[in-house]
């Protein structure tokens, strides 16, 4: 599985259009290097994001580098988006976790002539757009659904890694809704562990000491699913449960919703948010910086019972199960 | 005996020293002195409580019950450096090297010299005068430079003692320091300790399994036996045959004890 | 000296006492009491303050907590004794099942897929040993090196994503950690072998011998090189079974699982039950408690609700407290087998 | 024995030769040498592969990979020569920034607030030693512990996110982290302090014989204990003190900054200088290059443009292999210094 | 010479044995003896190379350059294991000892005891046979279960004795086995190692700085000097006082070497 995430060597054997040399009818371009500096590079939920990196790359013959931090760390991002800068990238997205840390950076990037996008997560500064779904914003959201499905009593919040900033924002904006609704809830955030075994340890631990629970919630994939696979293990909606669900298209994520288990999953299209950031880039660099880049919102879905029924019968390179490229058909 | 400030007259005097460690009884009742300008022979068997006796005179080990008198002052010394801030300079059994400093920094570990008033260390002179003792204890190693991991047991021994003997303390504890040495280094070792005693004022307690070298350089021999001193002479009205004899007694006797208590 | 001789054989059997007082005697006389009476302190404490601590459902709970890094553990005692360490073991913990994966995807019986993945996860202790001991290269830094291409292939066999386990249903899979509390059994068994691999075997004093005085050891005629290679293996292997337990357990075979932190957990658990990171002392009975103290810690203070930020304050404070607890206890253990 | 003995003025001034070659000479002498030329042979390799590498753009950011680590390394040089760890410097680095915070608000000048907040720094220190020390807990669970306190108490602090340095635009920020180039230039001046202090004075020679033989060092009257804690302070003051200069580097005090991997790497930094863990030995300027290495590495992989997943492989596989060509190279550099 | 397999009558035979140390040459052409039945004591300087000679025919060190013999059989041994199974036991000068095991494990390393077939120990018989051996030494010592870190030089000396002497091997090489013994043991010692020899067929070296000890027990010494030897005598033909002056001689003349070398 040569082409998974490497850097960009698809674009030899993606190379479709015919008109000007280039992709499609566009003239033939130099095998521009797009770099994405990343706070989470080996999680999961990134893994369509890195397909749809890839399948843009290949469409438009150009390279990418997908690179940052393992851990959240804003230095090392840092790092990695001067060294992409150093290295002579044509063109940078990163997910901009902390307000301020990146303006250098990405002003230096700007005045070298390398676009800046941001994508996943976003702060107020130079950089040309933003693709992505607003971190706060859907965990406000996910508080007011979390409102609606339990109305009060004591609800689990579970946090994979507290502080790290692609889920923290999402706790504390759930915990803002839940505080602004004034509904008689007592939210609990609790930290669930960095890895899928301690996720499930640490949300089972937590309902046995709770289990006058009227919902859990996770704003990671894994503790998502975690949640899930305890509420079916205990079967704690024949006691309190009134809501659980969580984020992310994880395999096993959609199947508890499927089965009613978890009432919604947060689905963000982490694979437009790859697919679009190259495509962008790419005209911003073919049209000279005409073609400003837009501001894109890749939305807040709510995947509920029925919904997920279609991701669970397809397998796609759009969710994350598989990287087989086919056209998906749709299940009804 | 000597004309210093001690009141008594005795570089150290112990009254009463016990000491346990958990299960075992190292030392009962230790009564001991040592008198200014002195040098004393502490014999035994192994593990008779020698080395422990040394280890609580300067301070490594604390005594369980028991009075110490240093100079005439009682103090029971809190730790080696204490030890040494009264005189008192030691050569451990285990010669307390450390493997990974060279040979120079070990002589010197705790006097090192400084360069002038600065922090730093004066390591040229320092390496200077390793040399020449190691020279004139008559120990040949090719280097001062050298870590002392991999030294020989003589040449090893040699540098614990040149730590101590060159040193212008007024007491000296030597816990068998001529045990790795060679006959010749053992001859010029026992040289300069009759040197170190010809100046004066300087005490030396030294203990040794070899009689003749005890016979040999020493005023005065105990032996310490079930956690005691049970013999105390001057080495005039004794000799090497005499404490072999005694020491062998002693054995006849223990080896009974073992025997009916198999 | 005056000898008050005790009787070797005073320690295996008192002559005059009930069972009972003499099964608390002999573990009182145990280097590993202190860290037992701290953990069953703390196992009070949780049980006390929160009636589901010491429910059913919660002890399994807690078993889940413990057995991957007690297991962990009883390798890294084997190494940290004789002188090494394995900073891999956590990503051999996520490596092996995807090794499992292979084998079963290639029709191989999940039974001798296990087998075979722990011998790939053995293989990998081999390398860590033969770069290390034959090379010469600080065991740090094989195993950090090592840690990091296992990662990375891990990653990439795995496509980035959790994989579902294909024989959910099967009786291997029940055994190989689905049915409740298999994944703790395993772990006590393992944890007696070791516990008679290194007290009782020739093994055992030639990997003290390696830890506490290599040159010695090479002087009296122990394989120093052989002894540290295997218990390499034997780190590397078990590592590679509990991950593979612990993938069946949780239905999912995780690229991200174990890591550099539950190496981490596991060594504590090692050094929390009294073994020297200098080598040359350590038991593996306190591996295992040390691991259970860690899984009581964390089991409790989740039961008990703590909130994510503060989490971390008392988990430190409360290892900080019970180590000095700990040490004050050994001291009062050594004393008053004085008397 | 037939000695050939070489004058013991040898090392200093080989009596014949120009300068250069004597520099050569000087430095091929030293024990770092091995690690050295390793790491300049990768550098060259960098630089070959990819011209951008060699860049001042580039060395800046080769720099910004490099301080930190090496800042922190320094202090577990030292506490790993005396036979100590400090797991806690990483988040000693993330806490202190936000210390600085504090007494900025309250109105304290910088750059008497860095003072402060490292000597607070190295009042965590302080207590890390104490612990240790005096109470006789293993440096391994005291710092464990305080690295969790500390992680909590800085979440707290912060309320889980990064805060913008308040006075960016200072004289102090600038001098603190934000110049370019400031970050390794501190970091310079501390390693030839260390190395000084480590080399030639009488703390550093206490320091190998607290670690070398422990018992030894107390018979020969070296207080072990002070300076055991002094060296847990220096440590922490430090890594609280690095984590400043990144702060304002990064216009970002970022409680998740530094932590374990920044201490992992740190001490691995340490080791692939030369550091044992066993204590007793160890040298700064290896510490260092070691933070060097790991710096060229992480930077040369990612301006080659190697992705995540595999960029763990390239690193494992280049740590391994440039670690046997450095024992290799040291062995020849030994041979070479008979002849 | 008795009646045995080897060809030449040679329990070891070496023929110009050479090892450096980096810089230092310990040994440069040392061609050596050691006849079936005999006991050769091996006499020398601190660091003149004979604890380096019998690392040599232990396996633990390799030469440089020469050949060795064991029982007449060109043989270098590879490791101590080797050595072991060539039918030699050793005691070396730093007694290698592990400080963290008890003392019947460590007088049993490397020959433990199992219970019958199984590949566990047997502790129990290992405890009584240790008590049994230190007894017989005469080295008292309060629990053979006891971890050898804090025991006392000798006891731990006697440890590593008892390690090599109670054995069935036919060569044994003894490197100052007797330095931190006290009299009494030592006496004992110096027994058993007759007695091992009147059993006959047991070779011994043995390293000793003690020439009373060496005339005593021994049938011929060599001087090990300037990593050769350059004496070599059977005991009747000399004395211990010969044997002194040869050693002081090379002093006086090693001294001005030394002098004129500053
Ligand atoms: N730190 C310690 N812990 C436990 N036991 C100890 C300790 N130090 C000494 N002992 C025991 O105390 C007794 C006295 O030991 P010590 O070292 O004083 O003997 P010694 O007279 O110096 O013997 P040797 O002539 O063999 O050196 C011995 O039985 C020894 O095992
Ligand atoms: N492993 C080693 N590395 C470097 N030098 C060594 C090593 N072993 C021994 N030497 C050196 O070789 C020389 C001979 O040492 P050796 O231990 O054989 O002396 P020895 O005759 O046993 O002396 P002693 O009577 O003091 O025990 C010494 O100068 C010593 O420093
Ligand atoms: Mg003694
Ligand atoms: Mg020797």
């Amino acid at each position: 599985t040569g082409d998974d995430n490497g850097n960009g060597e698809a674009a030899d054997n993606g190379n479709g259009g015919n008109g000007g040399g280039g992709a499609g009818n566009f003239p033939e371009t130099p095998a521009w290097n797009f770099v994405f500096v990343n706070h989470v590079t080996t999680n999961p939920f990134f893994v369509p994001t890195q397909y749809g990196i890839e399948d843009a790359s290949a469409m438009l013959g150009t390279e990418f580098q997908w690179s940052g931090s393992e851990t959240s760390e804003i230095s090392e991002m840092v790092d990695a988006f001067d060294t992409a800068l150093a290295g002579g990238a044509d063109g940078i997205a990163v997910s901009l976790v902390d307000l301020e840390a990146f303006n250098g950076p990405i002003e230096r990037a700007l005045s070298e002539g390398v676009p800046v996008l941001s994508y996943n997560a976003d702060a107020q500064n130079q950089r040309l757009a933003y693709v992505g779904q607003d971190l706060y914003g859907s965990g406000y959201a996910m508080g007011q659904r979390i409102v609606e499905l339990v109305g009060d009593g004591k609800v689990g919040l579970f946090i994979a890694t507290p502080g790290q900033l692609n889920i923290q924002p999402r706790i504390d904006g759930a915990l803002d809704a839940i505080r602004d609704s004034g509904a008689d809830i007592d939210a609990q955030d609790i930290a669930s562990g960095a890895e899928l075994p301690d996720e499930v340890n640490a949300v089972e631990s937590w309902y046995l000491g709770n289990q006058d629970a009227t919902g859990m919630f996770a704003v990671d994939a894994g503790s998502t699913q975690a949640v899930g696979q305890i509420v079916e293990q205990q079967n704690a909606r024949d006691n309190n449960l009134r809501g659980a669900g969580g984020y992310d298209l994880l395999e096993e994520t959609v199947r508890l919703v499927s089965d009613g288990v978890l009432d919604f999953t947060i689905d963000q299209q982490p694979y437009l948010q790859g697919f679009l950031p190259v495509l962008y880039l790419y005209l911003y660099k073919l049209s000279g910086g005409v073609a400003t880049p837009p501001e894109t919102n890749t939305g807040l879905v709510f995947l509920d019972q029925d919904s997920a029924q279609l991701f669970l019968e397809t397998e796609s390179r759009f969710e994350g199960d598989s990287e087989e490229q086919k056209i998906v058909e749709p299940v009804n | 005996m000597s004309t210093d400030q001690s009141v008594d007259g005795y570089a150290i005097r112990t009254e009463n020293i016990a000491k346990n460690f958990e299960a075992v009884v190292a030392l009962e009742d230790v009564s001991i002195e040592l008198q200014r300008g002195e040098v004393l022979g502490l014999i035994g068997d192994n593990g008779a409580g020698k080395s422990t006796l040394i280890k609580i005179l300067t301070g490594f080990h604390r005594p369980d019950s028991g009075r110490i008198f240093i100079n005439g002052e009682q103090v029971t010394p809190r730790s080696p450096s204490h030890a040494r801030s009264l005189g008192i300079e030691t050569v451990y059994q285990d010669l307390a090297l450390v493997n990974e400093l060279p040979v120079y920094m070990n002589m010197f570990l705790n006097k090192e010299l400084r360069r002038g008033r600065l922090p730093l260390l004066n390591k040229r002179k320092m390496k200077q005068m390793a040399r020449e003792h190691l020279d004139d204890m008559g120990v040949q190693l090719s280097s001062v430079g050298t870590e002392v991991t991999f030294l020989s047991g003589g040449q090893r021994q040699a540098i614990a003692v040149a730590r101590a003997v060159y040193s212008d303390a007024s007491i000296f504890l030597l816990d068998e320091p001529l045990a790795a040495m060679g006959a010749k280094e053992s001859a010029i070792i026992l040289n300069l300790i009759r040197d170190l005693k010809r100046k004066g004022d300087v005490s030396m307690m030294l203990i040794a399994h070899n009689y003749t070298q005890v016979v040999d350089v020493c005023d005065r021999v105990c032996l310490l036996q079930h956690g005691q001193i049970t013999y105390n002479k001057p080495v005039g009205e004794t000799s090497v045959q005499e404490l072999t004899e005694l020491v062998a007694a002693e054995y006849r006797l223990g080896n009974n004890g073992n025997a009916s208590g198999k | 000296m005056t000898t008050t001789r005790e009787p070797d054989s005073a320690r295996a059997a008192p002559p005059t006492r009930a069972l009972g007082p003499r099964v608390v005697d002999v573990i009182f006389r145990r280097r590993e009491a202190s860290i037992l009476l701290v953990t069953l302190a703390l196992f009070v404490y949780f049980s006390s303050v929160n009636s589901a601590f010491f429910s059913e459902a919660n002890m399994r709970v807690l078993s889940h907590f413990t057995y991957p890094i007690a297991m962990i553990a009883l390798g890294q005692v084997m190494l940290l004794v004789c002188g090494q360490l394995d900073l891999s073991a956590g990503h051999v913990f996520a490596f092996t099942p995807f090794v499992l994966l292979f084998f079963i995807e290639a029709g191989v019986p999940t039974a001798i897929g296990v087998v075979l993945a722990v011998a790939a996860a053995s293989g990998v202790g081999l390398l860590n040993g033969l770069i290390t001991v034959k090379i010469g290269v600080h065991p740090f830094i094989t195993t950090l090196g090592m840690a990091f291409v296992l990662q990375g292939s891990t990653l990439i066999i795995a496509d980035g994503r959790p994989t579902t386990p294909p024989d959910l249903g099967s009786v291997e899979s029940e055994i190989f950690g689905r049915f409740p509390f298999v994944g703790i059994m395993w772990a006590v068994v393992l944890t007696a072998l070791m516990y008679v691999v290194l007290t009782n075997t020739r093994w055992g004093i030639y990997t003290f011998a390696t830890g506490g005085n290599p040159l010695g050891a090479r002087e009296a005629g122990v394989p120093i090189d052989r002894i540290k290679i295997g218990n390499f293996m034997m780190c590397s292997a078990l590592a590679g079974f509990a991950g593979t337990l612990e993938g069946y357990r949780i239905s999912s075979f995780d690229p991200l699982s174990g890591g550099f932190t539950t190496m981490f957990f596991a060594i504590s658990a090692a050094v929390i039950g009294g073994t020297a990171l200098a080598g040359g002392s350590g038991t593996i009975i306190g591996g295992f408690l040390g691991a259970l103290f860690i899984g009581v810690l964390r089991d409790g203070f989740t039961i008990e609700g703590i909130s994510s930020f503060q989490l971390f304050i008392y988990l430190g404070v409360a290892i900080i407290i019970s180590m000095v607890l700990n040490v004050w206890l050994s001291r009062l253990r050594r004393g008053a087998m004085l008397s």
